[in-house]
């Protein structure tokens, strides 16, 4: 299996050659068999994962620039295998998303960003994996100003500006890490990590910028309000690919460099920190709340889910005395739990929303009605989604904010009661958008909708099939990363 | 008496001076193309000559550049044509004196 | 190697030569150039490179003279005749060829005779391109593709 | 005795140059020379007699009719009286003509088509003239016919030889690229470009029965159809008689030729056929050898002929059977199906090769031929490119 | 026998199966729909019953079946089934009271257009319900309690063409979860104290010994917390307000879900995790249970003064669940688990048929459920009035042949002795006045009187929704049976003792009691109701005698003492206000600091491209001008005449010959 992961990597990129070159205009076919590819190969990884040994596997490494440490290393454990899978899930569910834009240069673009996607998650080494985050970086900013909706301009550069400042500050300090420390291999800066990575200002300084480069991209609450421009603008799939992927990237990174990293900063400021990401989890909802525009809202929930899992990282890192074993695993598990979770159902509403945008031409809450009349289907199964997204037991929300509320209640107990406000208002706004989406009197203009097509039940039953299969028996997933959980778990220890 | 390695290079040097004065005294772009190929080709023959004249070697390098030297010139001869019609499109004329629109 | 041959073939390419670089007609021009270049071919026969020779006709005769004749086609509306004679070209010919020959002819080392070589087969040549050569063989290729997608371009119709 | 009847050509001309013992080397040498070239014009241009009334009777057969049947007994001296037509004939050359390329247009064409016979191994010993690429030799002079055809139809200043000759000339380098490339895979397995050379590695029987003829392994066979395909182009008979088709260009570059000139470029049509056959069946029907080990008796250049003439006989069978193709179905043909088809025919006989030559590498290489022919059926389903045709009778 | 212990799971899974296989039907297949249900119905019953006689053999039976769910980090999560006399007793109610409810359903839903999908929810409401009694595991239980929560969600709304209904689903679903939260933040605290949420687990049971000595001071918190969701689920106040509105559903769903079966589930659960509450009780009292007491009795009051002004059939009988919930909660908060069980199961009997019969009623009606518009139905459909009188009955507490009545008294027996204050129990003497009097103008409104508008057209329902009516009544009425002080077996089936026959114990004091009150309610009810419905002195035919009496009470009860709207007013214009701000704080605040940036940006931008121009740039033109004539002058050797160039060329290359010439 030598080999595997470099392949996953570089084929979609070799897939967006090919669907450049692609004489059709229609470049889909071809990019999801590239998609299939990959995905298989990362079945493939899966496959011969040995789940029993903590630690990198299929690791390949070689010499890049010796001078300033930067080396070709991939390997994955099992958090990167997860993410690694959910990237070969979302990518093909998001080609197939309504309304699809046309033209063979979208889908290069999303190749190359789920190769820069595959590389982030499997990169081991700072410089590469800088260069595979920043590599997504910019087919997300193209694809939302070249195939967004209305107010593209804003929101691309918004999100850019965003998302490239928190960069560069991560960049400088992890130069100011490197300066100190020689070396940018994620392994070997964990170890330095416990003992206090840098000291003085230093610490403080490339702490704050690796941490605003992480939260620009997680959102954390108040660096989020790139994000519902940008959810609402962007094309359907891109949107999913964004709330699916993308932001797992920045929890991604906080697991990875963050709280290995600066173990006894984060527990200087944890109640901070835990603030923000109360913050996050009300106010986000809140605010999904009061809006009119499904995707928008939707956009708000993302904020709010991946909240959690900053919860429950900052609980277990934040804690001022070593948290029980329990509780530890069980908000790690959590959040590998959520991050999986939030990614194939945030991205299966925004999938829903595509459709029904493709079917009435707008999306705002308000401009339909009654659909169930209508389109039982499409509603039946938008429902389970909704469903599994508001975190009802039986689908697979449920598992990953138990566990999150599980680990980070007996840590930090009054930051989770309050977070429990979040539950509720999301509860809220899922119940309101069904009233108002689907019940009542059927609307005039909603009348000559199809109900879910043939083509459509495909893409979707698969998955909401999955999120009862993790719902119902989860442990399947958990055999992924539950090594890793122990491994990361004792780092707090 | 067989012929030395001078007189082939005087024929070659010949067949030099005849391309010249295709590619220097002719207006047609065309003669100026098989000038040029001309020469090229006089050049190819002094290459086989000297590979001739000269002791066995272990590899026969001046055959070797002919054949690319022939390969090379096919390319220009393809472009160069190639340009000539484009050329002709535009302009409505083969004519390289009217040609001189990069004059400084 | 003999003499007999060298001068029918050096008289017959000259002159093939002279009429391609002086006829007024442009069309008998071009093919005095092809009946020029299979003079050179003998001449690279009779040097006992028969594969460059073959090759000479194949690709100069088959594929260039091939091209010229087309372009005149193309463009002929002045192909008929070649209005105009720049005698200084003549006169710099001319020049150029007499010191060749005067630095050829000076050159007493060049007044040797051809020392006896095993033939040139086809295999040796191949096995050439196929291991010293190979880089240059690739080069060649790559360059023949560029030229030839550079060719279509060139004279690709404008799409109106 | 087999033997002797076998080199009786070769003793004959041993015989005639025994003469000369005693005479300078290079009398000898055009001595030689002469012999042979005599002995091709002898038996072509007898086998070109032959076969222009034998095809005029066989196409008439397959079109239930009788075909010439007046002159000599079964009309066998129509060729004769052809000829004696065509010398007498008036030569007509057009008033605006370019008269010397007019003149050496048919000269050329002639000439060209009877040098491409000279590399080709008629039997055992018996090819008249051994040179070390002899297949590069039969390509470089082949190519020149398509000077000698532009310059036909330049030298006629007509606009009807002008296009007529244009089309020849496309279709001619369209075809001539998998002409080449399908020769490759012999070139490649058997290392020489000498027709002796790859007539003498189809030498011998798998399991003492099958002919090692290259035409019996998938990618010899799928060449050999290409290479006949595109010599059929290349001698621009039908079904790719487009650049001389009478219906539509009246006779292409021959428009303005008549008597004897005419006569010249018939017959180097022809010629030049027999010497794509020659070669289709030095390449891949293992030239002279017999086809199996009891028929060696019989001498070799008979079953050189025998191959010649069956594949002639397939050309003729063609030409009477399938109608004219269009120009652009033509090319697309070539460029997209008959180019990349020439090239898988390398990987395949590269296939071959490092598979050591079995029944392995027999079958692998079956694999990578049909697989690429399927892609290309799938890929030209031409259902998709071409609107349908419409038919408007009259309404 | 002991198959149904390892299979305990199979309950809850094969009415889940069937409403699984019938959301996979075609909307046409109404009749496979039914047999489906029923059959998974009548599955469920058969093992419910073969359980329940397991748990007759051995005195305080308790069967655990406990499996990893699954496996994190290297911790288990554990969840189990279990089977002891509750669930047993539970298990048996609701799977009969669901398969009258069913094949009433049939006939009462037989016009409608969505039937198969009726009967999914129907059935998938059932397999949680069965699920939820047999939860060994906090976890367990309240997964299944938001899966009741869901199918309630879903059976409110199921008329969903109406926006009341939407409506109405809305707010149950958001009013449980507020509930939940609570259950949710209790479990999580009882699971980190206890480490586990397994109630029985071989003597590590968070509900045993040595769980419960871990929890120590938090208990009661942890108690509270899970209350809270109790309170959500039975519509205990404050979180009332959503079950009089779930009336919007059909009728058989009110039966089921919103009488018989899911808002017990509350009442269920204080009695599942007892313990917890009676932890640490000093004679029988904890502060959280006195917090039950408190809110059971404010329910149960509150609940049956709104019930008197009410004029909707089935907002009646909401308000009195309501109510009757309220008093089980006392009764469990006082101490009489039993009690309040007993009269929960009997509850789920009386009230299912109550609603059945309104259902039944509503249906001959042709719809029509205000009760003010019907009158001397008795007459068109006497088995509905028999049967109905006979819920009636029980409801109000009739006592010997009716089960309501020794339930309801035993539970005042409870209250009666509650140490710390005796305002409970005459609080709730109060209520059960007050139950027999709505009920009677009810009964009196309904079937008695002359035929009024919607009365006229009436017809009897057909037998397929009279006889579930008929055997529930029968139910109701065995049901006194086991119930009696004379041979108390429900009640020592249920707290485990052993039970024998005295019949001496069959006369108490309580009974008169309770036997006043009922016939005062009664008397007072006819007497007050009389003329209802029909002109009477000044008051016309549709006002309600008491508003005629009491006007401004009549309309505060009858406006449900303002709860609705005092919460519209201060919770829901809250959320929303919070909702706009958090809204205009992401717009306006954190964006214009971010824009702000941004332009800070900009403007230092311009400051370098003004310095860049005018500073840094001066001479360098001058310069440049220059060159560029000197390079001017340069290129008139260059006339674009190729072969001058190459001219040029060839004479270069003979000099350069001669050069090497001369120099050799």
């Amino acid at each position: 299996m030598v080999g595997v992961i470099t392949t996953i990597v570089l084929l979609p990129l070799i897939g967006a050659l090919a669907v450049c070159l692609w004489p059709q205009r229609n470049g889909r076919p071809i990019a999801l068999i590239f998609n299939a590819t990959s995905a298989g190969c990362a079945l493939g990884l899966w496959r011969n994962f040995d789940t029993t040994t903590a630690g990198l596997q299929f690791v390949e490494r070689h010499t890049w620039i010796p001078a300033v440490g930067a080396e070709y290393l991939v390997g994955i454990d099992g958090l990167s295998l997860l993410l690694v899978l959910l990237t070969s899930l979302i990518i093909p569910f998001a080609f197939l998303a309504q309304p699809a834009p046309d033209g063979r240069a979208f889908y290069a673009t999303m190749l190359v960003m789920q190769s820069a996607l595959y590389g982030t998650f499997t990169a081991q080494n700072f410089i590469l994996w800088f260069l595979f985050y920043e590599m997504s970086l910019i087919p997300a900013f193209l694809l939302i100003r070249i195939w967004g909706g209305q107010n593209r301009d804003r929101a691309a550069t918004k999100f850019f500006l965003y998302t490239f400042l928190g960069s560069v500050a991560m960049l400088l300090s992890f130069l100011g890490i490197y300066l100190a420390r020689g070396t940018f291999d994620f392994a070997a800066l964990a170890g330095f990590g416990k003992s206090g990575l840098l000291t003085g200002k230093l610490a403080w300084l490339t702490f704050a910028g690796i941490f605003v480069g992480l939260a620009v991209k997680v959102p954390l609450f108040p660096f989020h309000t790139w994000l519902p421009d940008a959810y609402q603008t962007a094309p359907t799939g891109v949107s999913m690919v964004l709330t699916g992927v993308l932001s797992k990237m920045g929890v991604y990174g906080f697991v990875r460099l963050l709280l290995p990293l600066f173990p006894n900063e984060i527990k200087v400021i944890g109640p901070w920190l835990l603030a923000l990401a109360i913050c996050s989890i009300v106010f986000a909802p809140l605010a999904a709340l009061a809006q009119r525009d499904l995707k928008r809202m939707i956009a708000y929930l993302s904020i709010n889910h991946l909240g959690y899992c900053m919860l429950a990282l900052f609980a277990v890192a934040a804690s001022p005395v070593v948290a029980a074993r329990i509780d530890t695993h069980a908000a790690l598990s959590g959040v590998f739990m959520q991050i999986f979770n939030h990614g194939i159902t945030a991205a299966t509403l925004f999938y829903f929303a595509g459709l029904l945008e493709q079917r009435r031409g707008l999306r705002g809450i308000d401009d339909f009605g009654g659909l169930m009349q209508r389109t039982p289907l499409l509603c039946g199964w938008m429902s389970v989604a909704m469903f599994s997204s508001l975190g009802l037991p039986g689908l697979n929300g449920f598992i990953g904010e138990f566990l999150i509320f599980k680990g980070s209640f007996a840590i930090a107990a009054a930051f989770a009661s309050i977070a429990v406000i979040g539950l509720l208002v999301t509860a809220i706004v899922f119940v309101r958008a069904m009233q108002s989406l689907f019940s009542g009197p059927l609307a005039e203009s909603c009348s000559v909708f199809p109900d879910l097509l043939r083509g459509e039940k495909f893409v979707v039953v698969p998955v909401t099939l999955l999120m009862f299969a993790i719902g119902i028996a989860p442990q399947f997933i958990f055999n992924i990363f539950n090594t890793t959980v122990v491994q990361m778990a004792r780092l707090f220890a | 008496m067989t012929p030395t390695l001078q007189v082939f290079l005087i024929v070659s040097a010949a067949l030099f001076s005849i391309g010249l004065l295709a590619a220097l005294s002719r207006r047609h772009a065309i003669f100026i193309l098989i000038g040029i190929e001309m020469m090229l080709t006089a050049a190819n023959l002094n290459f086989i000559a000297f590979w001739r004249f000269s002791p066995p070697a272990q590899q026969p390098v001046g055959v070797m550049i002919a054949i690319f030297s022939i390969a090379i010139a096919a390319a220009e001869a393809a472009v160069g044509l190639a340009m000539v019609i484009a050329v002709y499109r535009h302009y409505r004329t083969t004519n390289v004196d009217q040609l001189d629109q990069l004059k400084g | 190697m003999s003499s007999a041959a060298f001068v029918i073939i050096s008289i017959f390419t000259l002159a093939a030569a002279l009429a391609a670089a002086t006829l007024r007609k442009l069309m008998h021009a071009a093919l005095s150039f092809a009946v020029a270049l299979v003079g050179i071919a003998a001449f690279f026969f009779l040097l006992g490179a028969e594969f460059v020779g073959l090759a000479l006709v194949f690709i100069y005769i088959g594929a260039v003279a091939v091209l010229i004749v087309f372009t005149i086609l193309l463009t002929r509306r002045h192909a008929g005749k070649d209005r105009g004679f720049n005698w200084s070209g003549v006169a710099i010919a001319v020049a150029v060829f007499g010191g060749l020959t005067w630095s050829i002819v000076k050159t007493q080392s060049l007044s040797i005779v051809a020392p006896h070589v095993p033939a040139l087969t086809v295999k040796r040549i191949g096995q050439a391109l196929m291991t010293s050569y190979v880089w240059p063989l690739q080069c060649v290729g790559l360059l023949l593709t560029a030229a030839l997608i550079g060719a279509l371009v060139l004279v690709m119709e404008e799409k109106r | 005795m087999s033997k002797s009847i076998d080199q009786a050509f070769v003793h004959a001309k041993q015989w005639l140059l025994s003469w000369l013992a005693g005479s300078p080397g290079w009398v000898v040498q055009v001595a030689s020379i002469l012999i042979n070239i005599f002995m091709l014009l002898a038996v072509f241009l007898t086998l070109f007699a032959l076969i222009s009334v034998l095809e005029r009777k066989i196409l008439a057969r397959m079109q239930n009719r009788y075909g010439p049947n007046r002159v000599g007994p079964f009309g066998l001296f129509q060729p004769i009286a052809d000829g004696i037509k065509m010398l007498i004939k008036e030569d007509i050359v057009p008033a605006r003509a370019d008269k010397i390329v007019h003149f050496l247009a048919p000269v050329l064409i002639a000439a060209v088509a009877i040098l491409t016979l000279g590399v080709i191994p008629y039997g055992r010993n018996m090819t008249p003239f051994t040179i070390d690429g002899g297949i590069l030799f039969f390509f470089a002079v082949g190519s020149a016919t398509e000077l000698a055809v532009f310059m036909a139809g330049w030298g006629s200043n007509n606009k009807f030889s002008m296009l007529g000759a244009m089309r020849a000339i496309a279709q001619m380098f369209s075809y001539e690229l998998p002409l080449i490339i399908s020769v490759l895979p012999v070139v490649m397995v058997v290392g020489s470009l000498t027709p002796d050379r790859i007539v003498a590695a189809q030498a011998g029987y798998t399991f003492g029965l099958v002919p090692r003829w290259f035409a019996f392994t998938p990618w010899g066979a799928a060449a050999f159809i290409l290479f006949s395909v595109s010599g059929l182009v290349e001698s621009n008979r039908t079904p790719f008689d487009v650049p001389e088709g009478e219906s539509e260009i009246v006779a292409g570059h021959m428009t303005e030729y008549s008597g004897f000139k005419y006569a010249t470029f018939f017959m180097a049509e022809y010629i030049g056929m027999f010497a794509v056959s020659g070669l289709a069946t030095t390449l891949f029907l293992g030239g002279w050898h017999a086809p199996a080990r009891i028929l060696e008796i019989i001498p070799s250049y008979v079953w050189f002929l025998v191959k010649l003439g069956a594949l002639l006989f397939v050309y003729i069978w063609v030409r009477g059977t399938l109608p004219r193709t269009r120009i652009d179905q033509m090319m697309n043909f070539a460029w997209k199906f008959m180019l990349p088809m020439a090239f898988t025919c390398i990987v395949a006989a590269a296939v071959w090769h490092y598979a050591s030559r079995g029944l392995r590498g027999w079958l692998w290489s079956l694999v990578v031929i049909a697989v690429v022919y399927t892609a290309l059926s799938i890929l030209l389903d031409t259902k998709r490119k071409f609107a349908p045709r419409v038919y408007r009778f009259a309404e | 026998m002991s198959w149904i212990i390892d299979h305990l799971w199979l309950i809850p899974a094969v009415p889940f199966a069937a409403s699984l296989v019938i959301l996979s039907l075609s909307k046409l297949r109404r009749k496979s729909a039914v047999v489906l249900a029923i059959t998974g119905q009548v599955v469920a019953l058969a093992m419910s019953v073969l359980a329940f006689l397991l748990t007759l053999q051995t005195q305080g039976f308790r069967v655990i079946q406990n499996f990893t769910w699954f496996t994190f980090g290297e911790q288990t999560l554990r969840l189990g089934f279990v089977l002891d006399p509750l669930a047993a007793a539970m298990l048996v109610m609701i799977s009969l009271v669901g398969l009258c409810i069913f094949v009433f359903s049939v006939g009462y839903m037989a016009e409608d257009k969505n039937f198969t999908r009726f009967f999914a929810y129907m059935s998938f409401f059932s397999g949680a319900m069965l699920g939820l009694v047999i939860a060994n595991s906090l976890l367990l239980l309240f997964i299944f309690w938001e899966l009741v929560g869901l199918a309630s969600y879903l059976l409110i709304g199921f008329w969903i063409e109406r926006p009341s209904a939407a409506g109405a689903a809305k707010k149950a679903f958001i009013t449980t979860r507020i509930g939940d939260m609570g259950f949710f933040l209790g479990m999580l605290w009882l699971y980190n104290r206890s480490g586990t949420l397994l109630f029985y687990d071989g003597g590590n049971g968070c509900l045993e010994s040595a769980g419960l000595a871990l929890l120590g001071a938090s208990a009661t918190f942890i108690a509270l917390l899970i209350f809270c969701g109790a309170v959500g689920k039975s519509g205990q106040f404050p979180l009332h307000v959503w079950l009089p509105d779930a009336m919007e559903g059909p009728t058989p769903v009110s039966a089921l879900i919103h009488a018989a079966t899911m808002v017990a589930a509350g009442v269920f659960l204080v009695a599942r995790v007892y313990p917890l509450f009676s932890l640490g009780a000093i004679n029988g009292v904890t502060s959280s249970l006195t917090i039950v007491v408190w809110i059971g009795v404010t329910t149960a009051l509150m609940a049956a003064l709104i019930a008197i002004a009410q004029a909707d059939i089935k907002r009646i009988l909401a308000y009195s669940t309501v109510s009757q919930l309220g008093l089980m909660m006392v009764s469990l908060g006082v101490g009489g688990v039993a009690a309040g069980i007993m009269h929960l199961l009997a509850h789920g009997f009386f009230k299912a048929l109550l609603f059945l019969g309104a259902g039944s009623v509503i249906h001959g009606c042709h719809g029509e459920q205000d009760i003010r518009k019907m009158g001397g139905l008795r007459r068109f459909m006497p088995v509905t009035f028999m049967t109905y009188a006979v819920g009636m009955m029980a409801l109000s507490g009739v006592p010997i042949f009716f089960s309501g009545g020794w339930t309801k008294e035993e539970i005042l027996h409870a209250t009666a002795h509650w140490p710390p204050s005796h305002v409970p129990y005459y609080l709730i003497l109060v209520g059960v006045v007050l139950t027999a009097l709505y009920m009677t103008r009810q009964i009196i409104y309904v079937f008695f009187g002359n035929p009024r508008a919607a009365a006229e057209r009436a017809h009897e329902s057909p037998r397929v929704m009279t006889m579930p009516l008929i055997v529930l009544a029968f139910g109701a009425i065995l049901l006194s049976a086991v119930l009696t002080p004379a041979w108390p077996w429900l009640h020592g089936y249920l707290a485990g003792e052993p039970t024998y026959v005295d019949v001496a114990r069959l006369i108490q004091p309580m009974l008169f009691v309770s036997l006043a009150l009922v016939s005062a309610g009664v008397g007072v009810g006819f007497w007050i109701y009389r003329k209802a419905g029909t002109q009477d002195g000044g008051r016309p035919a549709e006002v309600d005698p008491l508003e005629y009496a009491q006007p401004a009470l009549f309309r505060f009860l009858a406006n449900k003492m303002w709860i609705d709207e005092l919460y519209a007013r201060t919770v829901i214009s809250f959320s929303w206000m919070a909702a706009r701000f958090s809204d205009w704080m992401d717009r306006y605040f954190w964006d214009g600091l971010v824009r702000g940036f941004g332009a800070i940006g900009q403007l230092f931008g311009i400051f370098t491209t003004s310095v860049d121009e005018y500073g840094i740039n001066a001479g360098v033109d001058e310069t440049t001008a220059g060159a560029r004539g000197l390079g001017r002058v340069m290129s008139t050797a260059h006339s674009g005449q190729i072969q001058t160039y190459l001219g040029a060329i060839a004479i270069g290359m003979l000099a350069l010959l001669l050069l090497y010439a001369w120099l050799a």
